[in-house]
């Protein structure tokens, strides 16, 4: 289908919400640009934009009309493809069940090219090996994605370098540009299901010039990175093992995982037990965990990575380079969440950029 | 000449640590001395240097039986110190949370710790053998007042929401929904706890007391109010919060970790629900007051036995004032009124479930607190308790020992000790002379 | 070997009562711990306390007085399990401020005769002075952790009570970071997890009631704090509160300091 | 097409057999509840599961007679506790086998030397048996352990001898009784006889002992490419998704737990890895 116009998001919402989707989208919550689900378009966060700074994130007042002013917020779509906490089975007596947890029909509204980069990322680890999970899968055939063209990157973004962005290419039931004076969509289908939708919205073909105006957006967003990494040969300087910048940034660094918890491709986790008191039931849960726990690593009560420096190490090899080794993509997507969130402004791209 | 000592080495089903000796020669009581062996913790005395939004937090770790109060008490102070004042829907989410507090207090009292008394159980795990509903009823209440706190508070030992001049974050109405919900079921059981304690068998005992309590115009006084004495009698006099030191003086006894407190230079006054209540009961809510009447409690009760049916009306009370501020609940604009610290005294004081807690803090020039006195409930009635127990004993001096020592500890509980509060106040002024 | 009910006893020192209630507050639980333990001693709860020894033992508060030194060492003869529960009895609690003071004048201070007053010069935790099977922080510890605990001993497994920081909670609950988006100074990168991350949920820095997480970095934590706005000796006060006396919280204060001085 | 049970939901096993091993050691036997035990390599291992307690990684030590895998656990913790506190018709959970197992085919034509430290010993025994099967080479077993009673499969070590192994033990802590050598078990090397160039090692224990005997071959001659190790990390999942047992660009789950000396030696030198 041909690249349409919408002149509202109203109806796309009722859309959505009249197939049984829930809705969730970007609105403003304690000071905070959050995902979360609406009953209406009026809930976004129009007029809102974001300054994104290592170590620093405010709300701020943005261009009057605008719905998707801002950049990354710290909510990604991970929680939906792997919530932070699942039941994996329960078992009682001789008898084990799988817990089937419900995959509720989600349509995420406002995702990025870099968020879908990192959706790619997990539908490589969850269901390209050897070993596919089909609760992912449940889950991410529920999720309908409703990606929005980046007009505004944040200070901390650096999805040009990373090759995920500013545009979305793919991976997306329905692409928007949003595009002003006057307020309108321009609105690219990636799915049948994504047809499907669009046919029912209010529309008008999209012209040469929404489209000019479309790709407008995109070139300019691209020009306006807030961060930049060097790929070229970045496996060989991530192989500098040794190098006294670990020692410096595990001095700063907290190992309180926030980086971890808020980046969209990490998917580490841990498994708890639990036994109840009334039936006997014993339950295995399985949850988020991160590298920056001693747990992690723990091997006959010691672990292998017991310095902040090796902890560091670690992230920062594994998202850059050894993820390449394994899946054959990179495991960063250039979002910036982790240089934003971190407490005490670590930030990759400056510490990639000072390896040797 | 006979000798007699009555020792109960720990009191059981209080809150804290306490022992009771009594010594008795030819028929007479010689000695009486509840012992508060809760170790020292020095809070008056860890206060000094803190910052001025410090206190709440701090002592809350008084007690964590009731930390609402503590708090509660606290923030005024200190509010009160620097000129701010927490009025409106503000207010209202502090009485709230303060509600909670009480039915969850309450609740574990007359269920857990007070009830088995009077069935003749050890223990509210004892008694669940047999009377599994009734347990319930009273958890499934408890809890309806932890939710409460917890909702507002985050959680019901200690609090974090609590904040000098309101709170750090007020709930949303929908997140205040659930408590709501279980409040309701909660009001039954409050109605019908009411009825059961009233049946219970109690003694024949009565007191002069002289009570003391904080009197609000608008309410049943919790959060705030001005301070009144009487005996349930006549009329009262009261004497605003700021004036309190000029009233009461505590004086320490060898026996105890904890201080005695005299009101206008007698000893031996009460506060607390038979207070409250003497003093207060015309405010109740309509349907605390009826369930009141129906329990036959009269304008004025003065057994302590029947305390009991007075917690009892307490939470009903507390469960139908929290429904009536839940209902009418708007999210307050604001979480919290801005309190500039400055140099000052301040005073604060509220009614604990156990009685009036008074705190007092002396603020510096850098606002920091340089001077705090706390006086919490249980201090205050220490000398009413050994008084009740030179009364219970005195006509039974000849029963056996351990029939004496299990009443003490029955007429003990009446009051609802908590002896983990009494273990810290004094009167700086007394100190310093 | 005749299968009964393990025994549970549960202890009190220096405290606020709050550990120990959280236990009573377990009101969907309570009778189904019942029914699984025999409560055989618990003075807040029951009269009737039965005789030792016990399989399992919970101890709250802190060792503050002569008497209580000799109490602890009983309770640890009579227990086959010993747990410490709460900040006081893991790590002395708030009464161990009068470590960094002089407790004579403290008593001063707070009583007019401080010669009836018997006390110790320090508030220690417990396993200062007998061995520790497990330690459950928290200034009260969590009620789910409590039951994690109780029922962990009963299954025979590790305690799911981890020791990483109050921010891995803290983004699982999806909260957004409080420092990073308020400027709100937080103790919860060098604070063990546990509580859910109630302060950031209520918009409200944590304030280290869990005490140190494994590996604390409050040299980068109170660096990042000032720039904050925090001054030093706000940065000593916030440490010294209810795990005042624990290593790496100590060391933040002492390095607060330090740093504040070279400023 | 992906479908069928979730990769993190074991299959029940019941116990048919338990054999104390010493002190705290204790070999399982496995059948499923349903169906067979699948087919495994040895050097392999499953996640056991203990309900309730917890899941760890162990190794296939052999397969029984019934068909069933036996594995030997050595209590440590809680969940390896209630594993080795299991009796006969208790139930367990079983996922695997996971992961590469030995090189058997590389090793055809060559000299052998398996070299186990302590409870290593469990994943070479298959080993060792398939070895002793299927070929007539020089097959070496030198065997470390801490002392003369915590020795693994006695049993098992007189048997290899007799089938034409040149089996040797060595302790850390003799008792009276014992003649035999004490040390470590890289001095063992001295006393077997191999061709260095032409020869295929296996070794498993403590990564400080496999470090070492592995360095000690290769200075003797052996081609790094031709030893073997098993690398144990902190597991989780053993399906390569939790991310616990990650070393350097491998998943030790999948890529391992049996590696190429050649491969891992560089990573072994970096401190944390
Ligand atoms: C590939 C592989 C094969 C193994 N084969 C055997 C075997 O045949 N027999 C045997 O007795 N043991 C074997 N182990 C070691 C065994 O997995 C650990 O001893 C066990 O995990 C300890 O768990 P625990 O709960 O009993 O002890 P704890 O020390 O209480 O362990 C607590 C937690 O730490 C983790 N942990 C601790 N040590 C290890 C470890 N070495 N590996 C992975 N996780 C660890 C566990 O996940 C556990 O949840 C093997 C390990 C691996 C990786
Ligand atoms: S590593 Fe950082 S920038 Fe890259 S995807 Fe993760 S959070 Fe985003
Ligand atoms: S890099 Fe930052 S966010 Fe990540 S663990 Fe270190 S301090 Fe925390
Ligand atoms: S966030 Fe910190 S201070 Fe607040 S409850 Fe949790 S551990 Fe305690």
């Amino acid at each position: 289908m041909d690249a349409v116009v919408i002149d509202s998001l109203e109806p796309l919402v009722d859309e959505l919400r009249s197939r049984g989707y829930a809705v969730v989208g970007p609105v403003v919550r304690e000071r905070v640009i959050r995902f979360e689900e609406i009953a209406s378009a009026d809930r976004l966060a129009r007029g809102w934009t974001d300054v994104q700074e290592p170590g620093r994130y405010r709300l701020a007042e943005g261009a009057g009309e605008m719905v998707f002013s801002f950049a990354a917020s710290p909510d990604s779509a991970k929680s939906y493809t792997q919530p932070p906490r699942q039941t994996l089975f329960r078992m009682r007596g001789e008898q084990i069940e799988e817990a089937e947890e419900d995959a509720p029909r989600v349509a995420l509204l406002g995702v990025r090219a870099c968020d879908l980069a990192a959706i790619a990322v997990q539908d490589r680890v969850f269901l390209g090996g050897r070993h596919p999970d089909p609760a992912y899968l449940r889950r991410r055939r529920a999720l309908l994605l409703v990606a929005v063209n980046c007009a505004v990157p944040g200070g901390t973004c650096f999805c040009v370098s990373m090759h995920t962005g500013p545009r979305a290419t793919t991976g997306f039931d329905l692409a928007l540009t949003e595009l002003a004076a006057p307020h309108r969509f321009v609105v690219e289908t990636g799915s049948e299901r994504g047809e499907q939708i669009v046919a029912a919205l209010p529309r008008r073909p999209a012209s040469a010039e929404d489209l000019a105006a479309s790709a407008e957006v995109s070139r300019d967003a691209a020009e306006h990175m807030g961060r930049h990494v060097e790929t070229e040969g970045i496996q060989e300087r991530l192989s500098a093992h040794d190098s006294p910048r670990w020692t410096q940034v595990g001095a700063r660094c907290l190992t309180c995982t926030n980086c971890t918890m808020v980046c969209p491709t990490c998917f580490c986790t841990t498994v708890e037990d639990a036994t109840s008191f009334t039936d006997g039931t014993a339950e295995r849960i399985e949850r988020w965990d991160s590298c920056f726990t001693l747990d992690f690593s723990e091997v006959n009560g010691t672990p292998v990575r017991g310095s902040n420096a090796g902890r560091y190490r670690q992230w920062l090899t594994h998202k850059f380079s050894t993820w390449i080794d394994q899946f054959g993509m990179s495991g960063c997507v250039g979002c910036g969440r982790c240089i934003t969130w971190c407490p005490v402004g670590i930030d990759v791209t400056e510490e990639l950029a000072n390896l040797p | 000449m006979t000798h007699k000592t009555v020792r109960i080495g720990a009191l059981t089903r209080v809150e804290g640590e306490g022992a009771l000796v009594v010594h008795a020669r030819d028929g007479r009581i010689t000695g009486l001395e509840l012992r508060i062996y809760e170790p020292p913790r020095f809070f008056e005395a860890m206060l000094r240097g803190r910052g001025h939004t410090e206190p709440p937090d701090i002592t809350a770790r008084i007690c964590g039986i009731c930390p609402v109060a503590y708090q509660m008490s606290a923030c005024q102070a200190i509010e009160a110190a620097c000129g701010a004042e927490v009025t409106g829907p503000l207010r209202d989410l502090r009485l709230l949370l303060y509600y909670g507090e009480w039915i969850e207090s309450h609740a574990l009292h007359v269920y857990l710790l007070h009830a088995p008394d009077f069935l003749g159980y050890d223990s509210g795990v004892a008694m669940a053998a047999d009377r599994r509903d009734l347990v319930e009823r009273g958890l499934e209440l408890k809890k309806a007042g932890n939710e409460l706190i917890t909702a507002i508070g985050g959680r019901p030992i200690h609090p974090v929401n609590v904040k000098v001049g309101g709170f750090y974050r007020v709930p949303a109405r929908r997140e205040l929904a659930p408590a709501a919900e279980r409040l309701r079921r909660a009001r039954d059981h409050a109605l019908a706890t009411v009825a059961w304690v009233a049946g219970f068998d109690f003694p024949d005992v009565e007191h002069d007391y002289r009570f003391l309590a904080l009197r609000h115009p608008g309410e049943y006084a919790i959060l705030s109010g001005t301070v009144v004495t009487g005996d349930g009698y006549g009329p009262v006099s009261g004497f605003e919060v700021a004036r309190w030191p000029d009233h009461v003086i505590e004086e320490q006894v060898p026996h105890s970790t904890a201080l005695h407190a005299r009101l206008d230079g007698a000893t031996g006054y009460l506060t607390g629900p038979l207070a409250r209540y003497a003093l207060n009961s015309a405010r109740l809510s309509p349907l605390a007051r009826e369930a009141a009447a129906a329990a036959g409690l009269g304008r004025v009760c003065r057994n302590p036995y029947r305390g009991i049916v007075v917690r009892a009306v307490e939470i009903l009370h507390a469960c139908d004032e929290a429904l009536r501020l839940l209902d009418g609940y708007a999210e307050p604009e604001r979480p919290c009124v801005p309190v500039e610290p400055r140099p000052g005294v301040g005073h604060g004081a509220s009614e604990a479930p156990r009685g009036t807690l008074y705190h007092r803090y002396r603020l510096d020039d850098g606002g920091l607190v340089a001077e705090a006195d706390i006086v919490p409930p249980t201090a205050q009635n220490q000398a009413r308790i050994e008084a009740d127990l030179r009364d219970l004993l005195a006509p039974r001096l000849t029963l056996p020992e351990d029939e004496l020592a299990g009443l003490c500890e029955k007429a003990i509980r009446n009051h609802d000790p908590c002896i983990s509060c009494s273990a810290h106040f004094l009167d700086f002024r007394v100190n310093r002379g | 070997m005749v299968d009964r009910a393990p025994r549970l006893a549960v202890w009190k020192f220096a405290s606020c009562d709050g550990c120990q209630l959280t236990f009573l507050d377990c009101e969907d639980e309570l009778l189904s711990v019942a029914a699984r333990v025999e409560i055989a001693y618990f003075l807040e709860a029951s009269s009737a306390p039965g005789p030792g020894p016990y399989d399992l033992s919970l101890v709250e508060g802190s060792i503050t007085t002569p008497e209580d030194l000799e109490r602890i060492r009983h309770v640890r003869r009579v227990s086959k399990r010993l747990v410490t529960i709460g900040a006081c009895a893991t790590a002395g609690g708030i009464q161990a401020l009068r470590d960094f003071a002089d407790v004579k004048e403290f008593a001063a201070v707070v009583y007019a005769r401080p010669d009836y007053i018997a006390t110790l010069d320090r508030s220690t935790p417990v396993a200062a002075h007998v061995p520790v099977d497990f330690e459950l922080r928290g200034c009260p510890p969590d009620r789910h952790q409590l039951l994690e605990v109780i029922s962990a001993f009963l299954a025979g497994r590790r305690p799911v009570v981890p020791a990483h920081s109050v921010c891995v909670e803290c983004k699982a609950r999806g909260n957004a970071c409080v420092m990073v988006a308020h400027g709100t100074p937080c103790l919860g990168p060098v604070t063990q997890a546990g509580c859910g991350a109630l302060c950031p949920t209520f918009n409200r820095g944590c304030y280290g009631c869990f005490g140190p997480m494994e590996s604390p970095n409050h040299a980068s934590l109170n660096h990042w704090m000032r720039g904050l706005g925090m001054s030093t000796p706000e940065l000593v006060r916030i440490y010294r509160t209810y795990h005042a006396t624990t290593e790496p919280f100590r060391r933040a204060a002492e390095e607060a300091q330090e740093s504040g001085e070279e400023e | 097409m992906i479908g069928g049970p979730h990769p993190m939901t074991p299959a029940l096993y019941r116990v048919r057999s338990r054999r104390p091993d010493r002190v705290d050691t204790v070999t399982l036997t496995l059948e499923p509840l349903r169906g067979e035990c699948p087919p495994f390599h040895p050097g392999q291992f499953t996640m056991l599961y203990a309900p309730g307690v917890g899941e760890i990684a162990v190794s296939i030590s052999g397969r029984a007679r019934s068909g069933g895998y036996t594995q030997t656990i050595r209590a440590v913790g809680a969940v390896s506790a209630a594993l080795c506190g299991k009796r006969p018709g208790d139930v367990v959970g079983v996922r695997g086998p996971y992961g590469q197992g030995w090189g058997l085919r590389a090793a055809a034509g060559l000299d052998v030397v398996v070299a186990a430290g302590g409870l290593g010993l469990a994943p070479l025994r298959p080993l060792v048996r398939a070895l002793l099967g299927d070929r007539c080479g020089r097959i070496s077993v030198i065997v470390g352990s801490r002392a003369p009673d915590l020795l693994l499969y006695p049993g098992d070590l007189a048997r290899w001898t007799r089938q034409g192994a040149d089996v040797r033990v060595i302790v850390d802590h003799p008792d009276h009784a014992w003649r035999g050598p004490v040390g470590l078990v890289t001095r063992l090397i001295d006393r077997i006889v191999f061709e260095p160039r032409r020869t295929y090692a296996f070794v498993c224990g403590p990564e400080a002992m496999m470090r070492d005997t592995a360095a000690e071959l290769v200075r003797r001659g052996v081609a790094p490419g031709r030893v073997e190790l098993s690398l144990e990390r902190n597991m989780k999942c053993a399906v390569a998704r939790c991310g616990h047992c990650q070393f350097g660009p491998l998943f030790v789950c999948e890529d391992g737990p049996v590696l190429r000396y050649d491969r891992v030696a560089p990573m072994l030198a970096v401190p944390e890895l």
